[in-house]
């Protein structure tokens, strides 16, 4: 008994979760522009999507926006981690401290900041702008992922390479790097989730012309929503649940799980 | 024998933490030096400036006469065994030992035979193409001491290198510690805080405190003749006992007078005096020179430990003997002369300071 | 080693730049007026009936969201520890999954599911049960929320009880303690870790969101999100929107001050 | 070390790339109002002209403002209405066209240009794109017998949760400001005031406070009635033909959307040929029967079926032009009112 109850409590969770993506996945599909009735199979939607030049740039900036930035802010904090973790106590504590502030604050008031700041030093808001918006608030996330993974003993594996006659460049390659490197990878595929997600902080930082998926949804779910975006949604969700799949499948080769 | 390496006035401070204060010690060639002390009371840190992982704030490291104070870790002919033998986990066995090799550009050949050599010297052949994770602590132990020995370094730096194991397996290590010294003819330079260990394996003990040498010497000096009372009950157990040195061969402990063997620490001056338990005779009531109650025993093993309470002040000495003597028994202690050690006392609250050129 | 800290050298610039600067400026922005001369005005603003009638708001609407949520993540997360290992990784993933979709998508996907003529009320129909209206009402924005929120709660509580020793369970159950007092004298304390960061994970976003309001409130519910966003896109006038941020990360500050009183350990929890 | 080197070329790749995106060739950056002209327009002017364009949404003109106040964005043209393009050429925020790259000007009719010189004196710095004026859009099966004829229908509780209301302060506050029998651009606080206290009243009635997307919520029948442009009443009628629109009877509210090309526009030359394509009569036509806002282009209108030029809901009658009223700006004395009013009315 107690079972039972037990999966129907996660069957309506799951059904929660789930209903708005199927319900999307399904109007997709849709023959009429309906919302509420299914009046046939077709796949005009999609072709309707393919040719809309704007959703198409949409999703091109959404990626190279989300490949750039995570693989910039990856870099960066890789080796801040490991930085990081050569300072004394109370360094590490501030700079941690700080490093928190995009983590914890609101992203609508990290959106403001980086446009005041930009306009403050004149810079037009543009691609670049959005740019280095995300890799501002990738970094920690990347930190975040990797810090754990530079501990002690990473530090004497660094060592017994030093000894061993490597440079530091070398054994910071070959010795640090592969230690790190599940948490790297964490942290990549973690900053380029947050990118290809986020809304808020590119809508205020954003230029001409410049839209992610996110903001160009906004502005059309103002105009009234079109089921173009419902089959740019079932595209967006079976990429992710393909890549998903592929990285989970992945990592279990590997005993290491870098999602989750 | 050569003079190897050189420690001139070494001080290190770590934030407000002294940790090696005006620090010097010689290396000759082929020794095999232990320095042994508590955790914390800087052993490690001597071992990493000579290593190169840290630097001194001040003093300087000579290496065959030469100068490297100021030389990177990877630039110094000597090699470490890490505490946790730091093997690189994403290379199996031989890329393992043959990572210092490749750096040094040497060739295949000899790189192969180099490992070859090293496993079979280690007692692993066969072992080349191990993943890590699949040894046990014992084998990862050899597979370091491979790693670091393929080098041909002048000096073996061993961090605690038996730390990890069971009792068991590190009894085994260490002869085979010793055999390795002995095939190799190069210097170990070992740290340890197990006496046990330092004892059994060293030509040369250091003990070391609060970043001072507290003193140094053959094992055999070491025990039977500790310097001051942080040595004696570092090494082994002991009874330290405040006592009266009299006169010459003639201490007063525990309200009896005790004759020794001792000399020119004055008259009627305060000393401390050192006896091992095993050093102290129990015998029946009467036949020994002061009385004592037995409060506890504990069988260990080839003998009895017991404290016997005693003498004008209640002290209560550990004692072990082959004789079973029940709780509450009446008992009479003696020690003979040549096993009483007298010290002098520490002359402030620090403990003693001694420096001593090897 | 010097050598390792320079490492962090882009980083500490960055954070300059990317984080200290921006809250500079934000603080500038807020603090003076239209001629940059010093004022209290826009942060003190928040006093003004209109605002505080939204920050209210969202308080309100930010805490029953975070209440749902934990009624909803708890339960699920002493079922997911209680399942055995293969079972596990396959929950969580059901669980992560939607949250990889693009949050806007999410969002718009529950207008179209509620809206009055909308597949809800469809379905709804076709099976002759009386239409859900809740759309462009406070309720849907909670929807919304504790949708797109959910599995921050989720995660961060599951991590923390998937961490307690079976032993431990055992123990209590061998000492005679029943499931409820499992639940409330075991669970509750050793999850708390998770439960803080959980809340700190919901709470505030729900707190300061404007897209979900603006999505699913019909232009009706006005959060102290949207009157940030607005004077920043509609009314221009960017010294108040800057004051108003700054009472705002105010309040987040307060309240994760007040959820770390519950819990000293909470850092290695969060994610 | 393979992979890093691969990775960080890949971001300089990308970079680079993403950097030719906005380099190379010749362009234009199009600010406009949501979905207000066909989007093959776009692929049409590419091919004839080889210049691209780069085109962004907002939803209300008071969106539009701040982006281009504070140059946040740099945008070449723009589709603002009336009001705000005073507000603009106020501002010194507008650079004068030059005409002569604009010859399909002769297609737009003089009295539309005469109605642009009320927030365009000169008509220096502004092209009409489309006119109208505000109604209601309803149901007739949904209102049932009810005639609607006037604003106040729209507070009419029988219409509770069926209303919708447009979510832009000035065109939200002229529905109020029509029923007390004031003017759009009345600055005295007290009419404003009673004006938002109207509008609280009718809140709790309102479906939903939307702009673009309330034809399609008249349309899937969500809502039964609600205010919208005339120009959207063909393109809903053809989505439900139960759809019907009637100016109310108080009178409205005439707007005149212009295209305008910022001062720090750094392709002038393109949004010029822009301006001028979108003049052109058969773009015009096309655009109109895409978009079913009135057209001020005099030859387009000439392409156009009699039945669509006569139909009044569509081109305005000279009467109902009359009864209506055209936006003005307010100075930043009367925009502050508006926001504070405004904000007060939507917290409520």
């Amino acid at each position: 008994m107690k079972k039972y109850l037990k999966f129907i409590y996660i069957g309506i969770v799951v059904l929660f979760l789930y209903l708005p993506i199927i319900a999307l996945v399904v109007l997709s599909f849709n023959e009429s522009k309906s919302m509420s009735v299914f009046s046939g199979f077709s796949l005009k939607w999609y072709e309707e999507m393919f040719s809309n030049r704007m959703i198409m740039q949409a999703v091109i900036n959404t990626f190279t926006i989300a490949i750039t930035a995570s693989v910039t802010a990856t870099i960066i904090g890789t080796f801040a981690a490991v930085g990081i973790d050569g300072m004394k106590t109370k360094q590490q504590n501030l700079i941690l401290g700080f490093n928190n502030i995009p983590l914890l604050n609101a992203d609508i008031v990290t959106g403001i900041a980086l446009l005041l700041t930009f306009l403050m030093f004149g810079i037009s808001l543009n691609w670049g702008t959005v740019y280095l918006a995300h890799v501002t608030f990738c970094i920690p996330y990347v930190i975040l992922s990797v810090r754990p993974r530079v501990n002690k003993s990473v530090n004497t594996l660094y060592e017994a390479a030093l000894d061993l006659g490597a440079s530091r460049f070398y054994a910071f390659v070959k010795i640090v790097l592969p230690e790190l490197r599940p948490g790297i990878l964490a942290g990549l595929l973690l900053s380029f989730t947050m990118s290809v997600d986020d809304f808020v902080i590119t809508h205020f930082t954003r230029g001409a012309g410049i839209n992610t998926i996110s903001t160009l949804i906004y502005s059309q779910v103002k105009v009234g929503i079109r089921p173009s975006l419902f089959a740019l949604s079932t595209i967006i969700f079976a990429l992710v649940l393909v890549m998903l799949l592929l990285v989970n499948f992945l990592s279990k080769g590997r005993k290491e799980s870098v999602i989750y | 024998m050569k003079e190897l390496i050189k420690l001139e006035n070494i001080t290190k401070n770590f934030g407000n933490l002294r940790v090696l204060d005006d620090f010097s010690l010689t290396v000759h060639e082929n020794e095999f030096i232990t320095l042994l002390g508590p955790s914390g009371c800087g052993k490690t840190t001597i071992l990493r400036i000579l290593g190169g992982f840290e630097t001194a704030d001040v003093g300087r490291v000579f290496f065959e006469g030469k100068d490297i104070t100021d030389l990177p870790a990877n630039k110094r002919n000597l090699n470490t065994v890490f505490q946790k033998y730091a093997l690189f986990p994403h290379m199996d066995v031989k890329a393992n030992i043959a990572f210092g090799l490749k750096i040094n550009g040497k060739s295949q050949k000899y790189i192969d035979d180099k490992v070859d050599y090293a496993l079979k010297l280690v007692n692993l052949n066969g072992f080349e193409k191990r993943s890590i994770d699949k040894l046990s602590g014992g084998q990862q132990q050899r597979i370091a001491m491979a790693r670091a020995i393929v080098n041909e370094p002048k000096v073996l730096l061993l961090d605690e290198p038996l730390g990890a194991l069971d009792l068991k397996l590190r009894q085994e290590m260490q002869y085979e510690l010793i055999r390795l010294k002995k095939e190799l003819g190069i210097t170990f330079i070992y740290v340890t805080h197990d006496q046990e260990e330092a004892l059994t394996m060293s030509d040369k003990v250091i003990v070391i405190n609060d970043g001072y040498i507290q003193q140094m010497g053959t094992p055999e000096e070491i025990y039977n003749e500790p310097e001051n009372a942080f040595v004696a009950d570092f090494i082994g157990d002991s009874n330290i006992i405040d006592g009266l040195m009299i006169k010459d061969r003639l201490v007063r402990i525990n309200g009896a007078e005790f004759p020794c063997i001792d000399e020119g620490f004055g008259n009627n001056k305060p000393v401390d005096v050192v006896i091992r338990p095993e050093d102290v005779l129990v015998k029946d009531r009467g036949y020994g020179r002061i009385n004592g109650t037995v409060l506890t025993r504990v069988f260990i093993g080839v003998h009895y430990e017991m404290l016997i309470k005693s003498g004008e002040n209640d002290f209560e000495w550990l004692v072990q003997c082959y004789e079973k003597y029940d709780i509450g028994d009446e008992v009479s202690l003696d020690v003979i002369p040549s096993n009483i050690q007298i010290m002098h006392k520490p002359t402030s609250s620090d403990e003693e300071a001694i420096d001593i050129d090897i | 080693m010097t050598y390792k800290k320079s490492l962090a050298v882009p980083f500490i610039i960055w954070i300059l730049a990317g984080t200290i600067i921006p809250i500079g400026a934000i603080a500038y922005y807020g603090l003076t007026d239209r001629n940059e001369n010093f004022t209290l005005e826009n942060v003190l603003a928040i006093g003004d009936s209109v605002h505080l009638q939204a920050l209210w708001l969202s308080v309100l609407l930010a805490l029953i969201s975070t209440v749902i949520c934990f009624l909803i993540a708890y339960p699920l997360a002493i079922i997911m520890r209680n399942s055995n290992l293969g079972k596990r990784g396959f929950m969580i993933f059901l669980f992560i999954l939607p949250m990889w979709m693009n949050f806007l998508l999410r969002t718009m996907a529950w207008q179209v599911l509620l809206e009055k003529n909308g597949v809800i009320n469809g379905v709804l129909e076709t099976i002759g049960l009386p239409a859900l209206e809740i759309i462009n009402t406070p309720a849907a924005v909670v929807l919304g929320m504790v949708y797109d929120f959910l599995p921050f709660m989720i995660l961060p509580i599951y991590n923390v009880m998937s961490k307690i020793d079976d032993s431990v369970i055992e123990a209590a159950y061998d000492l005679g303690a029943s499931t409820s007092k499992v639940i409330t004298k075991i669970y509750l304390p050793l999850s708390i870790p998770g439960i803080v960061s959980g809340i700190n994970m919901v709470f505030i976003p729900s707190l300061t969101t404007f897209v979900i309001s603006n999505m699913l409130g019909g232009g009706k519910i006005n959060l102290i999100g949207n009157i940030i966003e607005q004077e920043f896109t509609v009314s221009s006038n960017w010294n108040l929107g800057s004051g108003l941020s700054l009472v705002m990360m105010l309040f987040i500050i307060v309240s994760m001050i007040f959820l770390e009183r519950f819990d000293k350990t909470g850092e290695d929890s969060f994610i | 070390m393979k992979k890093i080197i691969f990775a960080l070329s890949l971001t300089i790749i990308m970079v680079v790339l993403a950097g030719c995106g906005s380099g190379s060739g010749e362009k234009v950056y199009v600010y406009s109002y949501g979905d207000y002209f066909d989007p093959e327009l776009i692929e049409m002017f590419k091919e004839e002209t080889g210049i691209e364009v780069i085109l962004d949404t907002y939803d209300t003109c008071e969106e539009m403002y701040p982006v281009i106040k504070n140059n946040s964005a740099s945008y070449d043209v723009l589709c603002p209405s009336d009001y705000m393009i005073e507000r603009l050429i106020e501002e010194e925020l507008l650079s004068e066209i030059n005409f002569d790259n604009v010859p399909n000007i002769k297609n737009i009719g003089d009295k539309y240009l005469e109605m642009s010189r009320e927030f365009d004196p000169e008509n220096k710095y502004s092209v009409p794109h489309t006119f109208g004026t505000a109604g209601i859009l309803y149901n007739t099966e949904m209102v049932g017998d009810k005639v609607i004829d006037s604003w106040e229908d729209l507070w009419d509780e029988d219409f509770a949760g069926e209303i919708v209301m447009q979510d832009s302060i000035r065109d939200t506050f002229m529905v109020a400001e029509k029923i007390l029998g004031y003017s759009l651009n009345t600055v005295d606080e007290e009419e404003l005031k009673e004006a938002s206290e109207l509008l609280k009243k009718q809140k709790s009635l309102v479906y939903k406070y939307a702009n673009d997307s309330a034809r399609d919520i008249l349309a899937s029948e969500s809502a039964a009635l609600g205010v919208i442009w005339n120009g959207e009443y063909l393109y809903a009628l053809e989505l439900n033909d139960k759809l019907d629109f009637v100016v109310p009877k108080e009178g409205s509210q005439l707007f005149v959307d212009s295209w305008v090309i910022t001062k720090t526009s750094e392709n002038k030359e393109n949004a010029e040929a822009w301006i001028n394509f979108m003049c052109r009569e058969d773009v015009a036509k096309k655009n109109f029967e895409y978009l079913t806002y009135s057209c001020p282009n005099v030859a387009a209108q000439a392409l156009l079926d009699e039945d669509i030029l006569n139909n009044e809901k569509v081109f305005l009658t000279e009467e109902m032009i009359d009864n209506s009223e055209v936006l003005k700006d307010l100075g930043p004395k009367g925009n502050e009112l508006y926001s504070k009013y405004w904000k007060q009315f939507k917290a409520e």
